[in-house]
């Protein structure tokens, strides 16, 4: 089996992920799906640096590690504080957007 | 020498300017400021003259170069004055006349308490009219047009706060403009047919040009001359211009303004002898409105209406020998002088009549005045046996000689014009006859004014009676003074030019035929106004009667199909301009605006269908660039 | 250390049949992870999927060498981020489950639709590029003694000032959850007795609120305390179970007191239990004296409930589309 | 390296804004004296550049020229031809008269809290407006002229938007929704035409590969740069539309109207006479001397227009009920004349229509500024409201008199000598065209006339009894502009020396000779 199979697979997590931030309204699973797409390009980069014997691949997943913890901490945060206020968790509730 | 034709202007146009910016501080001095600048003017002139008198008739002329007014690439205007003889005669007549008005205006104002800017409309008239005169070039000559046409606007409509005069002054000074485009587009076909519209140059180099052009440019004068001296069928402003004092009737539509065109035509001879279409054309207009004015003044019972009927027929006879070439250039002009004297003498005597009735204009409650008012009565009687041609006096040899040159054009056409003419007369000796009797004779119709006051007719004050004692002397002895071994023809001839024309039958039939029918209208007014009583109220009258008291139904047709149509087109007009040209501008916006509601709509805040938009886009992207990598 | 050589000398072009068959079963349960993360209904779930999609993706780094990042996937990803998740997830109401039923028209089927071209495009994109042979991990992983020190070398010689940056991003992010959760008290806490007044000013509810409803054999703070006309009122039952829609109808609590009492009648009369209805309460019931029954039926109520009020939640779910149209 | 005259001319405006609206708001009269001041040193200025400026010199001087955005080759290059020169003066002229006429139109509404700050606002606009007018006329990169053409939207739009007039039309009753309706229009109308430029300045550069007039105009003339035919068109098109709008020409005129009656009399001369001629000017700078053949290919349609122009808005001036409606119509017709002469291609038409900018910018400034005297008085812009005004307030009517005989042109006014250039210019080459223009000289009479006789003459209207006349402020206005009409009228000579050398140089850009006369009269 080739190696690029996991960039199948990391394609089609992608997607998925994607779908569903389009498709849930509750705030909390539109992040889990977004972390599921960082995840997916974790695999894919991870599969990269394994192709080209180099490493940096992996350096720039853990980068994105790092950043996907930041932005969770700082995103969930946003949600508690929405709920607080909206007592909903709802994406379409927090359409402050249009006027 | 030729310094002081600048003078000549410079002095009422000064007065001018002090009277209208002085201020209510010259409400007390301002007419005498005014009426010294316009005697200045005229001594001026006097000066001018008797210099000229001095060298022989070739180097008459006078030249003045100011300065150079419009200094364009190809375009030279300047402001430069000619003084040869024939404006001389206006000078003279004008600064004359005109500082006899003013001296007239004096007492005749005297209880206006505009009366300080009543004299500097009068001198700023007599400025542009002098300018007219002795300007060296057409250009400058529309100036001073255009200028007397603003004095006319301003003295017309003096007394603003009556709407018919306000009216009035805007009509006169809306058909002057009509006949103002004639002057304009005529200049500028000088300019592209000669490069200049200097006198000089334009009428020495008149032969060089095909006779189109010239025919062109003639009847492009003609028409500025119909504006200007109220000629058919720009006449209709004449009447209505009565509204102003009687004064400015005087001296701007008698003596002076009106005469204009003759001069314009007179002056552009060279052009008119090499046209003799345009020619035709100017001796039609004339002989027309000759008629024209005179029944019209057959039919009005206002003293001063009239009267300006008369002075449109005068006119008409002036155009006429005007459009006669050289034969009737030299007449026309001394027509023009000697109807100065008389028609001003018969406006400030009818100034004067109304002086003394409060006002009043219909003739129809004068009557019996002669005894009251004697030196009017005398003053008017001799301008009037001055206009109807009466032996002897001034009109007769001006009248008698245009009548005889116009049987001297020769051919049909002689015959016509000359018939013309006689009949004229008489209709003029009819028409003035009624004005006598009416005014002067028969039974006291004299009515209460609004105020209920009867009037008390009284002698008008010295100021005002010398004026008209001097111009009837002038309606007496002028034009046998000019015919009496032609001193007008020779004092003329080397500007005009002069040809004798051959005349079918001899000048003793012309005059005696003259004298008869002048007998006849008389004999004829005297039957109908004479032996019975005049009706208070007008009767009804015949059809053409009707007709000649509302101009000959002029202004009806002015008003349906000008005024009227005018304003019908003005206000669709506003109407495209506000639902089309601006509807399809707003129209645009409005689907912009449409169009954006529209797009809006997706705009429906919810991040998760923006989400997908982005999303899609991205894949779009994708796309994009797989097929670029394909081909 | 053998097993560290192996995959050290990492196949290149193609990867050994384990690694294929692992491929094959933990790709697809990761695929079916991820998916039920999309579509469970319940935040939890999703939650619980997605750390099994994490573990296995953790899996698949280590199959491919990247040992270090295998490890921080499990610590990181799955042991702290998930669980910060969960808390969240706990913090905002275990049930407050999202139903599935779009609100936005079209949405769900533009979002497959994108999805599905996006898919598609992104396979393509990778099937027509050209990824043929490659070079393993094996030196990179081997050149500085190993893929934790060969990440380490380049992470503080190349990446340093990267590194640097993350960690300022790491701190300020921590600062900004702070911030953000943290409510400063700005009014001082109002005393009883305010309370007291502010609730005689909104003149609603004056007396304190009524306690739930208590029976002789069973209480339970989430059974709704009945009003003299006997309907059930909501206003008895704890705000936070109001919230969560965890409210028991008093009138199956009667019920199945009354499917109780038929079946120890039963009892009595010899019968043993078969045939009849088979009742909730019977298979942890069967074999016990009555006395002490009332708590298990409580307990077994308990079970039965949990799909009852399932019901009325996706009941309020379609009243909260409504409210959405 | 001199010093920088242009840029001084510009720039003392521009800082005397800043000084201005920085001033206290409790200090209004402070502002609006230092908004004269400054108004007044760069009539100074301005008069200093008529000086230096030798008219038989190059044809630009006082040049001036610094890199800005080297990359694509924008330059801060100023100078100034004859043209210029006259409209700089014009411009720098009205502006203390504009100011003196406004010193009491901006005074803040009671409702305005402490902090809002009207008058120094409307000052500073003024003066802003000028500024950029002048350095308009003074550039010659065609980028940085274009910045300028837009960016001077901008001020125009408050003071239209911001200031409007309080008296109300009649018709409409909610006038700040009028006002902001009119101020919109303006903006987005000059905007459209603004894009379109922009696109035309951009394909200009692609062609040309540079800004510089004067680069481009020197390759065009010695053939190094030659242009497409059809490329020519578009961008002449480009521009000239923008132009067009700007002037305003029919039937992209609908703007005008509705600016000029809302916004308040200073400001409404501010658009005619200072911002449009912006509009005319580069007609005769960019348009003829870039794009000399397309020109003469779009010269048929574009005569047909401003005749249509003169006409047009004659008959609708006849037809307003508003006074400044009535004003804005007329000056239509008159920005007819001036296209007329500028696009008649011959000597006399474009001195004529260069000396008619300065002329009417005078002349309206005269007739606007009475109006707005008048109307702020009766406190209404219908014309059906006055009457009689000439007995109560002789001065008032005597000096709206004058300035309506200027717009009709009468001789011996400003006006009537370019008028007439036009006109002769006009007929020289297009006979007809001529000739129908010249009929607009009536209609020219008729609604001045029209105008004067239901305002100012009949029996007084009870509402205009008490009306005072011209008070020292607003005959200080007036009097200088119409001492100014009668000497430019009857010696235009100091105008035209310095305005036809300039012309020379643009007939030789289109390559036009004048038609010469059938016979050489002998002089």
């Amino acid at each position: 089996m080739s190696p690029v199979n996991y960039l199948y697979l990391a394609a089609l997590l992608f997607t998925i992920g994607a779908v569903g931030v389009l498709i849930r309204r509750n705030a909390i699973v539109v992040f889990m799906c977004i972390e599921l797409m960082l995840n997916a390009c974790n695999l894919a980069l991870v599969a990269f640096s394994r192709m080209h014997g180099n490493l940096d691949g992996q350096i720039i997943a853990f980068f994105t590690m790092v950043v996907a913890a930041a932005e969770v901490v700082v995103g969930l945060a946003i949600i508690v504080s929405l709920f607080r206020s909206r007592h909903s968790a709802s994406v379409d509730d927090a359409s402050l957007m249009k006027l | 020498m030729e310094n002081l034709i600048a003078l000549l202007v410079a002095a009422p146009l000064l007065g001018a300017a002090v009277l209208l910016c002085g201020g209510r501080r010259l409400d007390r001095s301002g007419h005498w400021l005014g009426t010294v600048l316009a005697a200045a003017s005229f001594v001026i002139g006097v000066v001018l003259f008797l210099d000229m008198l001095g060298r022989s008739a070739d180097d008459r002329a006078l030249h003045q170069h100011l300065f150079s007014w419009i200094p364009v690439e190809g375009f030279q205007a300047d402001i430069a004055f000619q003084l040869d003889q024939l404006s001389m005669t206006f000078v003279l007549l004008i600064t004359g006349v005109g500082t006899l008005i003013h001296v007239y205006s004096i007492a005749y104002m005297e209880h206006d308490e505009r009366r300080r800017r009543f004299f500097g409309y009068l001198n700023l008239f007599l400025a542009a009219m002098l300018l007219l005169v002795i300007a060296d070039n057409y250009l400058l000559l529309y100036f001073g047009w255009e200028g007397v046409g603003l004095a006319s606007y301003l003295l017309i409509g003096f007394w603003q706060h009556k709407p018919s005069a306000a009216t009035a002054a805007k009509k006169a000074f809306l058909v002057n403009r009509v006949g103002d485009i004639g002057l304009s587009i005529a200049i500028m076909l000088m300019f592209t047919t000669f490069g200049t519209f200097a006198f000089g140059p334009v009428l020495s180099s008149v032969g060089e040009t095909g006779e189109g052009t010239l025919t062109a440019i003639g009847l492009m004068l003609l028409l500025a001359a119909c504006g200007k001296s109220a000629q058919v069928p720009l006449q209709s402003w004449l009447g209505d211009a009565m509204e102003g004092p009687t004064p400015v009737s005087a001296l701007i539509h008698a003596a002076t303004m009106v005469t204009a065109g003759v001069y314009l035509i007179v002056r552009s001879g060279a052009i008119f002898n090499a046209a003799p279409n345009a020619q035709l054309a100017v001796v039609v207009v004339g002989a027309v409105t000759l008629l024209f004015g005179a029944i019209v003044g057959c039919a009005k019972d206002d003293i001063k209406k009239a009267l300006a009927g008369s002075t449109m027929s005068q006119i008409g006879y002036m155009i006429l020998a005007a459009g006669l070439g050289p034969i009737g250039y030299v007449f026309a002009i001394m027509h023009l002088v000697t109807h100065g004297f008389f028609k001003a003498g018969l406006f400030l005597g009818a100034g004067s009549v109304m002086h003394g009735m409060n006002d009043e204009v219909d003739m129809r409650k004068y009557g019996g005045l002669r005894t009251y008012m004697p030196v009017t009565f005398v003053t008017f009687g001799l301008g009037y046996l001055a206009i109807i041609g009466f032996p002897g006096l001034s009109g007769f040899f001006s009248k008698d000689k245009i009548i005889e040159s116009a049987f001297a054009k020769g051919g049909a056409e002689g015959w016509i014009l000359g018939g013309v003419a006689l009949l004229g007369a008489a209709i003029t000796a009819f028409y003035m006859t009624r004005v006598m009797l009416m005014t002067f004779f028969g039974e006291k119709r004299w009515q209460p004014d609004a105020e209920g006051q009867p009037p008390h007719p009284h002698e008008s004050p010295k100021s005002m009676t010398i004026p008209m004692v001097i111009l009837a002397f002038g309606s007496v002895f002028a034009g046998g003074f000019f015919s009496i071994g032609d001193r007008f023809l020779n004092w003329l001839e080397p500007v005009t030019g002069y040809d004798h024309g051959h005349a079918p039958i001899s000048a003793a039939t012309v005059t005696g035929a003259t004298v008869v029918v002048l007998l006849i209208g008389v004999f004829l007014a005297w039957a109908m106004y004479g032996r019975r009583p005049v009706p208070v109220t007008a009767p009804r009258g015949s059809l053409l009667t009707r007709a000649a008291r509302r101009d000959l139904l002029q202004d009806d047709f002015n008003h349906v199909v000008l005024v009227r149509g005018g304003e019908h087109l003005t206000r669709s007009l506003v109407y495209v301009d506000h639902t089309l040209v601006d509807g399809v501008v707003n129209g645009t916006a409005a689907s912009v605006g449409g169009l954006s509601g529209r797009l809006r709509k997706l705009q429906n805040g919810y991040a998760r269908s923006y989400a997908v938009s982005m999303f899609g886009g991205t894949a779009v992207l994708i796309a994009v660039t797989l097929l670029m990598r394909a081909v | 250390m053998t097993g560290l050589t192996t995959l050290t000398t990492l196949a290149a072009n193609t990867t050994s049949t384990g690694e294929a068959v692992q491929f094959w079963i933990l790709g697809t349960v990761a695929v079916i992870g991820a998916l039920c993360t999309v579509l469970m209904k319940r935040a939890v779930h999703s939650a619980l999927c997605l750390a099994a999609t994490m573990i296995i993706l953790a899996v698949f780094y280590l199959a491919n060498g990247a040992y270090f990042l295998g490890v921080v996937q499990i610590v990181v990803y799955t042991g702290a981020i998930m669980m910060l998740f969960l808390f969240v997830v706990m913090l905002v109401g275990v049930t407050a489950a999202d139903s599935l039923k779009e609100t936005l028209k079209g949405q769900r089927w533009l979002a497959a639709l994108c999805g599905l071209g996006f898919g598609v495009l992104l396979i393509t994109g990778i099937a027509n590029a050209s990824l043929k042979n490659f070079n393993g991990l094996g030196a990179a992983n081997t050149a500085h003694g190993g893929n934790i020190e060969g990440i380490a070398a380049l992470l503080f010689t190349k990446y340093v000032f990267a590194f640097e940056i993350t960690g300022a991003l790491l701190i300020t992010a921590a600062v900004g959850a702070m911030v953000l959760t943290h409510r400063e008290r700005t009014e001082r806490a109002r005393t009883q007795r305010e309370l007291a007044e502010q609730r005689v000013r909104e003149g609603r509810q004056l007396p304190p609120l009524p306690a739930p409803g208590v029976y002789a054999r069973h209480n339970a703070v989430d059974i709704a305390g009945l009003l003299p006309d006997g309907t059930p009122s909501e206003l008895t039952v704890s705000r936070t179970l109001r919230e969560r829609g965890q409210i028991r109808d008093v009138s199956t609590q009667a019920l199945e007191d009354l499917k109780a009492l038929e079946r120890r009648s039963e009892d009595r009369l010899g019968r043993e239990g078969h045939g009849g209805p088979a009742l909730p309460g019977d298979r942890n019931d069967s074999g016990r004296d009555g006395n002490d029954s009332g708590r298990d039926r409580g307990g077994s109520g308990h079970d039965q409930d949990d799909c009852g009020h399932d019901q009325n939640d996706s009941g309020r779910d379609r009243d909260e589309e409504e409210a959405h149209r | 390296m001199s010093f920088p005259l242009l840029t001084a001319t510009a720039l003392v405006p521009a800082v005397g804004a800043i000084v201005t609206a920085a001033v206290p708001a409790a200090r209004r009269a402070v502002a609006k004296t230092l908004a004269l001041v400054f108004s007044l040193i760069t009539l100074a200025l301005a008069a200093i550049v008529f000086v230096r400026f030798e008219p038989g010199g190059d044809r630009y001087q006082l040049t001036e020229s610094h890199a800005w955005i080297a990359d694509f080759g924008v330059r801060y290059e100023l100078g100034v031809d004859g043209i210029g020169v006259a409209l700089i003066a014009l411009t720098a002229l009205l502006i203390p008269f504009v100011i003196l006429a406004g010193w009491n139109d901006a005074e803040p509404q009671e409702t305005g809290s402490s902090r809002w700050r009207p008058t120094q606002g409307f000052f500073a606009l003024i003066l802003m407006v000028e500024a950029m007018v002048i350095l308009s006329f003074e550039a010659t990169d065609v980028f940085l002229f274009y910045i300028l053409f837009e960016a001077m939207l901008i001020p125009m739009y408050f003071l239209i938007g911001g200031f409007g007039d309080r008296a109300h039309s009649g018709s409409d009753q909610n006038a700040a929704a009028q006002r902001s309706y009119a101020a919109v229009k303006f903006l987005l109308y000059n905007l459209v035409g603004g894009l379109i430029m922009l696109a035309a300045v951009i394909g200009l550069y692609v062609v040309a590969g540079s800004f510089s007039l004067t680069e481009i105009a020197e390759a065009r003339a010695s053939g190094e740069l030659e242009m497409a035919t059809n490329t020519e068109r578009l961008l002449f098109l480009g521009f000239f539309f923008a132009f067009a709008i700007k002037a305003p020409l029919w039937p992209l005129h609908t703007w005008l109207p509705n600016a000029m009656g809302e916004a308040t009399a200073p400001v409404a001369v501010l658009i005619t006479a200072v911002v449009d001629k912006v509009g005319t000017f580069a007609m005769l700078r960019f348009c003829l001397q870039l794009f000399p053949e397309a020109s003469q290919w779009a010269t048929p349609v574009i005569l047909v227009l401003a005749l249509i122009s003169i006409v047009y808005g004659a008959l609708l001036a006849v037809g307003q009920r508003d006074i400044k409606r009535l004003i804005a119509y007329a000056s239509i017709s008159h920005f007819g004349f001036i296209v007329l002469g500028i696009f008649a291609m011959t000597s006399q038409g474009q001195s004529g229509a260069t000396l008619y900018m300065v002329n009417h910018g005078i002349s309206t400034a005269a007739l606007m500024l009475v109006a707005g005297f008048l109307i702020s008085r009766r406190g209404s812009r219908l014309i059906a409201d006055y009457g009689g005004v000439q007995k109560v307030a002789p001065v008032l009517a005597g000096t709206f008199l004058i300035g309506g005989l200027a717009t009709l042109s009468l001789p011996g006014l400003a006006p009537f000598v370019s008028e007439f250039l036009v006109l002769v210019g006009t007929f020289a080459r297009y006979p007809v065209a001529g000739i129908i223009a010249t009929s607009g000289i009536v209609l020219a009479a008729l609604y001045t006339l029209v105008l004067y006789q239901r305002t100012m003459t009949g029996p007084v209207k009870p509402e205009v009894k008490s009306m005072p006349d011209l008070k020292a402020r607003e005959l200080a206005v007036v009097a200088p502009l119409i001492a100014l009409l009668i000497f430019l009228g009857v010696f235009p000579k100091p105008l035209t020396e310095i305005i036809n050398p300039a012309v020379e140089h643009t007939m030789s850009d289109v390559q036009k000779k004048d038609p010469r006369p059938e016979v050489e009269a002998a002089q």
